[in-house]
């Protein structure tokens, strides 16, 4: 994927590129009659596990944060489904805002409603999901294919003896659900991950720990002790998920020998660094995860801003992708991201 | 005689307000949202208004049909997906719009009656049968598009998006379609046979039995009839969105089209309520999404605000039915 | 002949509940079909309207046999069932109710609202039912429900009504209404099947009678031949000593005392009192405010004024469970809706209301609730083959008397039994006349809802006559006699001056 | 007389079959599942499948008692959320987990009496008041945690985990408890007035309030247990997960355990059933999730495959229950 700009959360922040007007701390009170102040549109999914979650606290509190900084007001919309969005999408036309920050459930299914926001001439900024053939004012997005891409080449280069030794590497695989997201990480998975992957079996998580943990379990239970013996490594689209995982492996007390060495994980959250250590001393398996912050919603936040300031920012941006292992697991956590991400507790 | 005309005016009064409790609720619903935000009563907010509701207030009227019948089908949200997913293909394939909407049809009151068959001569409850289906529905068409979103095909889209993007003289077209079904369905019910005996079969299954009423088909009808109306609200959907990603299209939309039915004044027991409802029902519910952002409640709370007009909306009827 | 079945048999699972039964009814005729609680009448009655079918035998009408009979085919056939439990659709007005399932439509296909109501307001004329057809029928009680069902029957041509007990809800004046009319049907050419379970009815209007005995077919001839004994015979299999009845004079104080009791639109200014070993019988016709009265005794319909003293304690009505506690039992009318739970076992259904004011241990004993049944079966009767089947296993005069039981199990001082012998046969009902005495005689003060004056006369020692939501007399037993009850009950003494009604004002 | 006892045998054979119809599901699912897979019938397997199916079959007992009584709870997957995201701040505080325990089972009682307060003072239907509070229930804990997790301190986890991780004499906890609360839960609606009192609410409500049994107080204090037992898997959950996601714990909880409710050979319908049942149904559902991993069905089709497999589990039994 081609990256334009590679944008280090803070980086991004539009205070130094906008003209930065009057510091007004409550902008509604402010300049109550002068003029109507600007109205940001934020549309996002709703909050439906972990990610998305902490997503929205995120944008909500960057839309307070920089409507306070620069005086303008912001409406928050989640759905759960894409007609939903639609729906709020009409809603904020209707209310004629000035700028549309939207996070769509899935890209295509935003087209039409993407399509008449740009008709109304209002701008549009879109996070994290690709809409075929449709340039909106200006994209920010994680790399979700990216990350399966990684993820492969990292499998790839920790089995690199067995590869080069032709040896098959049997792996589980635990994905996120039936959406997008999950099909990307995968697709990016195979795409680069050696032929001599073998996945025995796939489960769908729903991204929820308890049922990771469930299906480990039952594998363990029910397959033959060579099944069991043979896997090597398991890929999982998400960090809780792994913790699931985990969960199984530490409560197994089968007649077979486990031979996972490597788990691999999505988030870089505080709970699963917490574990790399112990994890590896006691079970002797290594961890690697990808920094996904949900903090990156701040950025296509401030893009809104920016353009409400009357900077106009274009194109497509890519967030950071961070690659955490037990190797910078602690250094990681002075990493900007991590630093942004758990910046909002008391 | 006077005794007796006092007696019929009275319970005309009392079956005026029982009949149209929802009103009641829209009026109030209606006034508090232009509390919140003056702004609302507007003609352009409302008919936006009906357009949001419109989709979910077709497959809404086939779920009044079925409760009133003493019935419920979860699996309407499933049912979207699998048949929008597959109408896509149908309208790629062919290129023809009219296709792809007998398509929807056709298909949606199949797997409707598929369902009623279940319940009539499976003996299961519907519950328990769209519970079974709604699973299923929804994984044939995640897998048949391997996760991925059904896209139409570029070059139709332009004008096929038009059929929900349009309006007629200011109308929205999706409004005039919601508000030609209503009447459609409300005819239906009120009218004729069918609708009496979805009446009886809902209030008494025993008693509509004894009267030579064929329960089981009335039951599969009703089904069927959801299916139906539910099939071309995937038309729509697949207009409006131009885009059908399988594992989440449609989703919840069973519990939004209750929800609305219930706010609507149906009972849920079965053998009361007006269609009329529903159409109220499923705008209110519309409404609520309006009162949440204009009265911006932070976004982790809108589903507690939400549960809290669903409740006070469904009082201020029981209020009205009772006294 | 118009109707001849032929070696009807049926089973339900194990039970034989018609063992190759004729039956055959004429043209223009009456037919009286006898037999005790559990005989087969109403499944045979089922079998003839296609409602169940016979595991074998044969149906001729008009000598064409009939192959697989089913509701819809035997109402084409012009055969119309009123049955013996209330079938009405709640939800539905009482015009939907009389078309349902034959609805009138108009040329484009839709129902024809109009005509419907004026058919129905005819129909409801010819009975003398003055209700609208746009009322619903979950407003009207329940023998209002049963006319609307007698009406149902009425509405198409027909050739042969059906009707499995249908005066059990009724006053002697709505009785005499449906004789007429039935009367009327005859002439007509039509015949009619008439069950019931009080004799003095079936010699007034059947010519015919047939009698069932446990499933098989007994006897059948003409009422002009035989009398109640032989009738009573016939059905039971052996005689019964109607003579055995003694009432005992009652001597207790009063215990209870009902004072100024008013439910607006029903019953204004009801007051009496009652001793205890007292049989007190309230009576009327309909419109008497009678089953509300006696739903608001109970705490289960709410007073708008009056109080109710029992052992000189006032009793705190708004609560079914205080009043049981207190000691009052009741047992209700129209036993389909408001007794049976239809998916508890018969023990079970016999132990429900002991369980709220008797049982005070932690866990349920099976033994003592099987020990329940026994001693009640003993007394009324019951017809069971296991106690753990559900009770809609048994016909419906069983049902009653397990009702009966469920209240009788109570124990209580003050028992308020509305139409207690719905539906019960000649030979149980005596057992439960013998019942009702003595409780008297035990102490227990008894007040009793009927319409059925013979039963008044041979259990009552006193009896209030009500009219018009009002009590129009209390007569003591030496007054007690047919003519005085249905002057009172008819308001005959009160006309021309003041025959002011409370009802819905 | 032989007569006689050839009719009570039939009966009794009757009553068994259609009284232990969900021994029948069980065994034939359980020798599917076993033809599936041979190593599947094991006792390491087993007891991790009952250990498996504790939590969510808590909640089905007390889905159980409400549907019996002719009502229905789909705020149970909320309640778990609230429940056990707040109970993760009182053992942290505190640090003392019988206070959490404490905290656990009083708060589910009181959130469940408020659904069934909410039933029988507002006169709303169960399933649109729990439609509601699951709504409400889960904004609040997602508000509460802002979106994120409640995780157990690091000092209390290692001890606090063995709860639901432990077992005793080789058999799990969590097994163990579940078979105590079906045991406990069985007595109380087979031997004590209260249950016979739900069986007869859910039968004929009327008939019971005529009986003199309180039928609001017989329906609230249903939520109430069912919100008890919510709560103690709740706090089993915490114990099982250490960390609680506010916005998809508990997910969909409620439909597994209506449906578990119904293959354990409950009516819908109210007033039948036995508890013994919804302890194999809960069970049941839980075999259908290892059937679904051992038979190696591709992840987008497991939705059919369950869906499927609960209509025929259902099915087995209604055909033994209607012969
Ligand atoms: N659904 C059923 N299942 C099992 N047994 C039944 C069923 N219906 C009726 N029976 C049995 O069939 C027999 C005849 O019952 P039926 O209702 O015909 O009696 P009946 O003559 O109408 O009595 P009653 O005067 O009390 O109404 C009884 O033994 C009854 O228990
Ligand atoms: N086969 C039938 N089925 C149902 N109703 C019938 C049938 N034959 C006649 N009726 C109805 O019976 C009613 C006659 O009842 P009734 O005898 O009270 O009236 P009538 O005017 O006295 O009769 P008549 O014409 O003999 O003098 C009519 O309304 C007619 O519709
Ligand atoms: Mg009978
Ligand atoms: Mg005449």
């Amino acid at each position: 994927a081609p990256v334009e700009e590679t944008a280090a959360p803070e980086a991004a922040a539009p205070a130094e590129q906008a003209a930065a007007p009057t510091e007004a701390p409550a902008a509604e009170e402010a300049a109550p009659a002068a003029e109507t102040p600007k109205v940001m549109g934020i549309v996002m999914p709703n909050a439906t596990h972990g990610f998305t979650g902490e997503s929205i606290k995120h944008a909500e509190a960057a839309a307070k944060e920089l409507a306070a900084q620069y005086g303008f007001e912001y409406k928050f919309l989640t759905a759960g489904e894409a007609s939903e969005q639609n729906n709020h999408i009409d809603t904020l036309l209707n209310e004629q805002v000035d700028v549309v920050v939207l996070w769509p459930m899935n890209g295509d299914e935003l087209r039409s409603a993407a399509q008449k926001v740009m008709d109304a001439g209002i701008p549009l900024v879109i996070y994290d999901r690709l809409i075929t053939d449709f340039t909106p004012t200006v994209e920010f997005m994680g790399d979700n294919v990216k990350i399966g891409e990684m993820t492969g080449e990292y499998f790839n280069n920790y089995f690199a003896d067995e590869i080069a030794a032709g040896e098959t590497i049997n792996i589980l695989e635990f994905k996120g659900d039936l959406s997008t997201v999950p099909t990307q990480r995968t697709d990016g998975f195979l795409s680069t991950a050696s032929e001599q992957f073998n996945i025995v079996q796939s489960f769908t998580t729903d991204w929820q720990r308890a049922k990771a943990m469930e299906q480990m379990e039952t594998f363990l239970n029910t397959s033959t002790d060579e099944e069991i013996s043979s896997i090597q490594a398991i890929f999982t689209h998400d960090d809780e998920v792994v913790l699931g995982v985990l969960d199984a492996i530490a409560a197994y007390n089968g007649a077979a020998e486990l031979n996972i060495r490597l788990i691999s994980g999505v988030g870089a959250r505080r709970e699963n660094i917490d574990t790399f250590a112990p994890v590896k001393e006691q079970y002797g398996i290594d961890q690697v995860t990808y920094a996904f912050s949900p903090a990156l919603i701040r950025q296509a936040v401030e893009l809104g801003a920016e353009i409400l300031n009357g900077g106009s920012p274009s194109g497509l941006i890519l967030g950071e992708t961070v690659e955490v292992d037990n190797s910078n697991g602690e250094e990681f956590r002075n990493h900007p991201i991590y630093i942004t991400r758990y910046s909002l507790e008391d | 005689m006077g005794n007796l005309l006092k007696k019929i005016n009275w319970e005309k009064v009392k079956q005026f307000n029982s009949k149209y409790s929802y009103l009641v609720s829209f009026i109030g619903l209606l006034i508090f949202a232009t509390i919140i935000n003056p702004r609302y009563f507007s003609y352009r907010n409302l008919s936006t208004l009906m357009l949001q509701a419109s989709i979910k207030g077709i497959i809404t009227l086939g779920m009044s049909i079925l409760i009133i019948a003493g019935m419920i089908d979860l699996s309407v949200g499933s049912l979207v997906a699998l048949v929008a997913g597959l109408s896509v293909v149908v309208l790629n394939t062919t290129g023809n719009v009219w296709l792809m909407l007998l398509f929807c049809i056709i298909f949606g009151a199949i797997l409707g009656s598929m369902n009623g068959l279940l319940v009539t001569k499976g003996k299961i409850a519907p519950f328990i049968v769209t519970l079974a289906t709604m699973s299923a529905f929804r994984s044939v068409i995640v897998q048949l598009g391997q996760g991925g979103p059904f896209n139409v095909a570029a070059d139709i889209l332009p004008s096929f998006r038009m059929i929900a993007a349009g309006d007629v003289l200011g109308i929205p077209n999706l409004a005039l379609i919601f508000a030609v079904m209503t009447v459609i369905i409300a005819v239906l019910m009120a009218k004729t046979k069918f609708g009496r005996y979805v009446y009886a079969v809902g209030s008494n299954e025993q008693a509509a039995r004894l009267a030579g009423i064929n329960v089981d088909q009335i039951k599969t009808l009703a089904f069927t009839i959801t299916g139906l109306l539910t099939g071309i609200a995937a038309f729509l959907l697949t207009s409006r969105l131009t885009s059908i990603t399988a594992p989440n299209a449609g989703q919840s939309f069973e519990l939004d089209a209750i929800a609305a039915v219930a706010i609507g004044g149906i009972a849920m027991t079965g053998g009361r309520g007006v269609i009329a409802g529903s159409f109220f029902g499923a705008i209110m519910l519309q409404m609520i999404e309006g009162i949440l952002i204009a009265a911006k409640i932070p976004p982790f709370l809108n589903g507690l605000v939400k549960g809290v007009i669903i409740i006070f909306t469904v009082l201020l009827q029981r209020k009205k039915n009772n006294d | 002949m118009l109707l001849e079945m032929k070696g009807i048999t049926k089973f339900f699972g194990p039970v034989k509940a018609l063992d190759n039964v004729d039956f055959t009814v004429a043209d223009s005729e009456i037919h009286g079909l006898l037999g005790e609680n559990g005989a087969g009448k109403s499944t045979l009655m089922n079998i003839l309207a296609g409602a169940i079918h016979p595991t074998q035998g044969e149906i001729f009408i008009d000598g064409n046999r009939i192959e697989e009979m089913s509701i819809t085919k035997s109402n084409e056939l012009g055969i119309r069932f009123i049955h013996q439990e209330l079938n009405l659709v709640n939800d539905l007005t009482v015009f939907e109710n009389l078309f349902l399932g034959q609805e009138l439509l108009t040329k484009g296909g839709f129902l024809d609202k109009k005509q419907m109501i004026a058919r129905s307001a005819e129909v409801l004329k010819r009975i003398k039912l003055d209700i609208d057809p746009l009322t619903l029928v979950d407003d009207l009680e329940a023998s209002r429900k049963q006319l609307v069902e007698i009406a149902k029957a009425l509405l198409f041509e027909s050739k042969l009504i059906i009707m499995d007990e249908p005066t059990t809800a009724l006053t002697n004046k709505e009785i005499e209404i449906l004789f007429d009319i039935m009367r009327s049907l005859k002439d007509h050419g039509l015949s009619i099947i008439f069950i019931s379970h009080k004799m003095p009815e079936l010699f007034e209007i059947c010519d015919k009678y047939t009698v069932l005995r446990d499933g098989q077919f007994i006897d059948s001839g003409y009422f002009k031949d035989i009398d109640e004994q032989k009738a009573t015979n016939l059905l039971v299999g052996r005689s019964i000593v109607d003579s055995q009845l003694v009432k005992e004079d009652v001597r207790g104080d009063v215990i209870f005392t009902a004072q100024s009791l008013t439910c607006k639109g029903y019953f204004e200014n009801v007051s009496f009192d009652l001793r205890k070993g007292e049989v007190l019988a309230i009576t009327g016709l309909h419109g008497d405010g009678r089953s509300e009265l006696s739903e608001a005794l109970f705490g289960a319909r709410a007073l708008t004024s009056g109080s109710i003293t029992l052992h000189g304690k006032e009793l705190k009505l708004h609560s079914i469970r205080q009043v049981m506690k207190a000691g009052i039992g009741m047992i209700p009318r129209n036993r389909k809706e408001r007794s049976i739970i239809k998916d508890l076992s018969i023990l079970n259904n016999l132990s429900i209301a002991y369980f709220i004011s008797k049982h005070n241990k932690v866990f349920i004993s099976r033994k003592e609730e099987l020990e329940r049944f026994r001693r009640n079966q003993k007394i009324t009767d019951i017809k069971v083959d296991d106690p753990d089947n559900y009770i809609t296993s048994l016909s419906g005069g069983n049902q009653q008397k397990v009702i009966v039981s469920r209240w009788l199990e109570l124990d209580s001082d003050v028992y308020i039994m509305d139409n207690p012998t719905q539906g019960i046969d000649v030979g149980a009902k005596f057992e439960i006349y013998k019942l009702i005495n003595e409780l008297a005689r035990r102490g227990k003060s008894l007040i009793i809802f009927s319409a059925e004056f013979p039963e008044i006369y041979k259990i009552a020692d006193r009896c209030i006559v009500m009219y018009k939501g009002h009590i129009n007399a209390q007569l003591n037993r030496d007054e007690l006699n047919e003519v005085n009850v249905m002057y009172y009950a008819t308001g005959s003494n009160s006309e021309g001056f003041n025959g002011k009604s409370v009802k819905k004002d």
